[in-house]
């Protein structure tokens, strides 16, 4: 494991140190917790609280701030925070309007949660949420724990931010986030694995030209191992599965983000853009109306992509993720 | 009855396998999870030693309570909110004179209610299910438990982080199951099953 | 080389395209160059121009916009762009009150730059330039090419582009700039290589355990090799080198990028940030008033970090280092 | 005089030589450089030959002009400006009636107008310089080319990107050096010196 770390139990805390050091016009750590909160006047609004185990960065402390979330819980590196911890973002994004989190469906997530939600609603916080599941590569919720959560997340953030910026109350907060998870469609491949540093070697194995589809954000295996093709075959692949998902139409409209996992540099990010205009822009004659590329949901130092497409029901949702915010990662 | 003391030292010993044993459940959980299961009770082992080193209990309801706290508020993960529900849900069956069965099925009724796992999805239900009737019907022991934990292997897993694996789950024993055989291995070494 | 591409010669091309799609709003590719200009009425302000070879994304089409460059030219894969296009960019950039050029200190950037500038008076266009030599790296220009230019080159583009946008004439940018550089120092290491997609193999060795210290941003060799160390270490080794070139005081008000190499992940970098702060700030009692950590001059997918810090002369430069912009990457 | 003919199948030739050792060149240059000097001169090669492919010039300087101005546009690095200057200023010679001699060195000062390197800089000058005095006493084979490139080897690089190497670009054959030295070899194989 060759990274630039101290202790390996200590990375979580030095890092949402530096973090809050160098951003700490936008940012705060609340003092004793994994939490960091926004800058930003309070103002009687609905908080963001979104969080989940460390890794993902600039997920998902780099995404508090004005128009965006409220506050970010982090956990022990791809290890859900607790509910206490939670429990404290809740609090600091508390302003009276009630709290909404957005939680990326993996179990661990979902029940510590779930047991923060208990623990706000005891201390008459009320609170709602959704679950995002748009990672494609899994099965339903028959056979597995359910589709994860993974860059499709960051869609989630933009909006309900933008919403709960503008004053959009709890409930309707709730509504629009469970129209737009519905919406919402990821899937991704790895070229090389994550390390993890707590456990010092990578998650997987893959051979010098062998890459995996439908891989997770935390190394979770995916579909199919095969060798490397050029970008505009992954590009396909993608396309491919996201189309039998979302049976599409001509001019339809779609928010797409090519997501970087961490370790794979953004030249390459923007070649595989490249093709993914061809195939759906130009093939399929989809309209992409918003676009990203960049690390937005990573996992540590996998190399690889995923891309999300989020198809837009309503116009507000554009305008939405076209707010300015004021984060370090947007 | 059972003994307060006696469950302090199953509890103690159960953090000290869990951490001797990190390395193994770290392997198990990566063959078919994120690696992470020793390092996450291994944590909540230090603290839950932390939190009764040099205390002592009364009640048996408050010494389920306080490990049950510290595991949901340190593992994290999922095994943290059930292993916490496990004891919290103990905590509360403890109030009522409850004999050792009936401690152990209040556990696993916190584990589901949490997890919403059946027997056969491959997690630590299906160490606790059987492991419960074993103490019922007093066959409880470390054959026993390593019998139960041998049969995760073949199951497929649709709960958790290893149902993303689908069939490549089978062939593997479950993390979770593991440290729970730990759980209950410690407890019949301290001494609390023969009362 | 497991790259997400299609053929290697054709990276730069479709890289531009991807970029150029992806965030049509902000900027524009110029029909059959390599040059990225921003979509901003033009306004009689100063032009501002950087670019040079291809593989240190987001650095420098991630950085034209409002604000800060007017154009980037890119060249081929860690190769200057060529005079013509260099000459395109700079008429992409010119709204008629000159055009500044921000030159990376490297022998082939320094000549086809020059050589554009001397094409652009012969069409009646004022340029002026600045060469940032930033790596303290490097000795100094009896013994070498001189310092190369690196990752402080993105603060100069950014306390550049906000006085242009401020209306400042070209000789007042120049002016600037000199200033600027001469109180600009960076330094990098490298914890593994790059590898060019057109040349396919890594540009250098390490050992498994081994890093770089001195690196140049194309993987130029550096100082001195040694086993990896703790992230305190690292931040220790370039505090100490930088010390020795600047000479600081107790309360001496600085700007820091940490700047990641391209693989490696923003944890890691938010680490380094938390240890460069405990010396600069705890220990040597330095202001570290404007901070960044990030992916700003990258080197293809070579894993590392540099530290750049700019002396704070003027209270002005944090302004322009704090003014907004619309762009890509920053 | 100078034949135009001949400098045209010498520039073939040149092209044709640096394309054939690409690799080399880029290994060369991977050694104290960024390994793309095979791959830049190629890249221009490519162009000069679309460019004078079925093409015919009357005058020497025209096609020089061609020349230089392609090598500017296509190659890029340090090496683009380099050739391409010592192109453009053959050009400018080549109006004045000038023999071979004053044409090379008329190129070298072009090259060395643009870059600044002195002899013994380690740099395609150390081929140029020694190369024009060979040609000035008639002694210029392979083999004196040989002679002159294999002496880069012990020089210590402070232009160019070699230089950040310091005492360690020592004991390799500097890669602009070498694609001189298929310049000059071209020359040869094309009769263009032997006139
Ligand atoms: N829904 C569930 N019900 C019961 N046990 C579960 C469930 N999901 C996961 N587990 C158990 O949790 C173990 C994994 O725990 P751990 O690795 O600590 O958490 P994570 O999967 O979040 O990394 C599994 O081996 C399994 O026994
Ligand atoms: N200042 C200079 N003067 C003359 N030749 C130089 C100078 N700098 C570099 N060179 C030559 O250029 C060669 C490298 O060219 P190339 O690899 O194509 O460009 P780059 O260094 O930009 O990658 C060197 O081997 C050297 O011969
Ligand atoms: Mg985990
Ligand atoms: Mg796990
Ligand atoms: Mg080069
Ligand atoms: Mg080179």
């Amino acid at each position: 494991m060759k990274k630039i770390i101290n202790e390996p139990d200590h990375v979580v805390d030095e890092m949402l140190n530096g973090l809050a050091f160098a951003y700490d016009s936008l940012v705060t750590r609340i003092p004793e917790t994994t939490v960091i909160a926004r800058k930003v006047e309070k103002s009687n609004k609905v908080g963001l609280v979104s969080g989940g185990g460390s890794g993902h960065e600039p997920s998902h402390a780099g995404f508090v701030g004005k128009g965006m979330l409220s506050a970010a819980v982090a956990g022990q590196v791809f290890t859900s925070p607790t509910p206490d911890q939670v429990l404290e973002g809740i609090k600091a994004a508390d302003e009276g309007a009630g709290v909404f989190l957005v939680i990326k469906n993996y179990t661990g997530d979902v029940m510590n949660f779930d047991m923060a939600k208990e623990l706000a609603e005891l201390e008459d916080i009320d609170v709602e949420f959704v679950i995002v599941d748009d990672d494609i590569a899994v099965e339903d919720s028959t056979f597995t724990a359910g589709r994860r959560g993974v860059a499709g997340t960051v869609f989630m953030h933009k909006i309900l931010g933008a919403a709960a910026d503008s004053g959009a109350s709890l409930s309707e907060i709730k509504e629009l986030a469970d129209k737009v998870n519905e919406q919402l469609f990821s899937i991704g491949l790895a070229l090389s694995p994550a390390t993890n540093p707590e456990v010092g070697k990578p998650g997987f194995e893959l051979e010098d030209q062998e890459i995996e589809f439908g891989i997770g954000i935390h190394g979770e295996p995916g579909y199919r191992r095969e060798t490397l093709q050029p970008s505009k075959e992954l590009a396909k692949e993608f396309v491919t599965q996201l189309k039998k998902e979302m049976n599409w139409s001509e001019g339809d409209r779609y928010a797409a983000l090519v997501n970087g996992m961490g370790a794979t540099p953004l030249m390459e990010q923007f070649v595989f853009m490249n093709d993914v205009k061809k195939l759906l822009v130009d093939d399929e004659k989809l309209d992409l109306a918003f676009r990203k590329v960049g690390d937005y949901m990573t996992a540590i130092d996998m190399a690889g992509v995923s891309l999300t497409l989020l198809k837009i029901e309503d116009d507000q949702w554009l305008d939405y993720l076209n707010a300015p915010v004021d984060v370090i990662g947007w | 009855m059972v003994d307060v003391k006696k469950v302090q030292s199953w509890l103690t010993l159960f953090g000290e396998k869990v951490t001797e044993n990190k390395e193994h459940l770290n392997q198990l959980d990566t063959a078919i999870g994120d690696g992470d299961h020793g390092s996450n009770l291994t944590r909540g082992a230090a603290a839950v030693k932390e939190k009764l080193d040099g205390q002592s209990y009364d009640e048996l309801t408050d010494l389920f309570k306080d490990v049950g706290m510290v595991l949901v508020s340190k593992v994290g993960g999922a095994s943290g909110p059930l292993y916490g529900s496990a004891f919290i849900s103990m905590a509360k069956e403890a109030k009522n004179d409850a004999d050792l069965s009936q401690l152990i099925t209040a556990g696993l009724d916190g584990i589901v209610k949490r997890g919403n796992a059946k027997t056969g999805e491959k997690t630590m239900v299906d160490m606790w299910s059987p492991v419960i009737d074993s103490i019922k019907d007093g066959s409880l022991s470390d054959e026993s438990i390593d019998e139960i934990l041998q049969k995760t292997k073949d199951m497929k897993a649709s709960k958790g982080r290893a149902s993303y694996l689908g069939d490549r789950s089978i062939g593997h024993i479950d993390p979770g199951a593991q440290s729970s055989a730990y759980l209950f291995q410690a407890l019949i070494e301290a001494g609390v099953i023969n009362e």
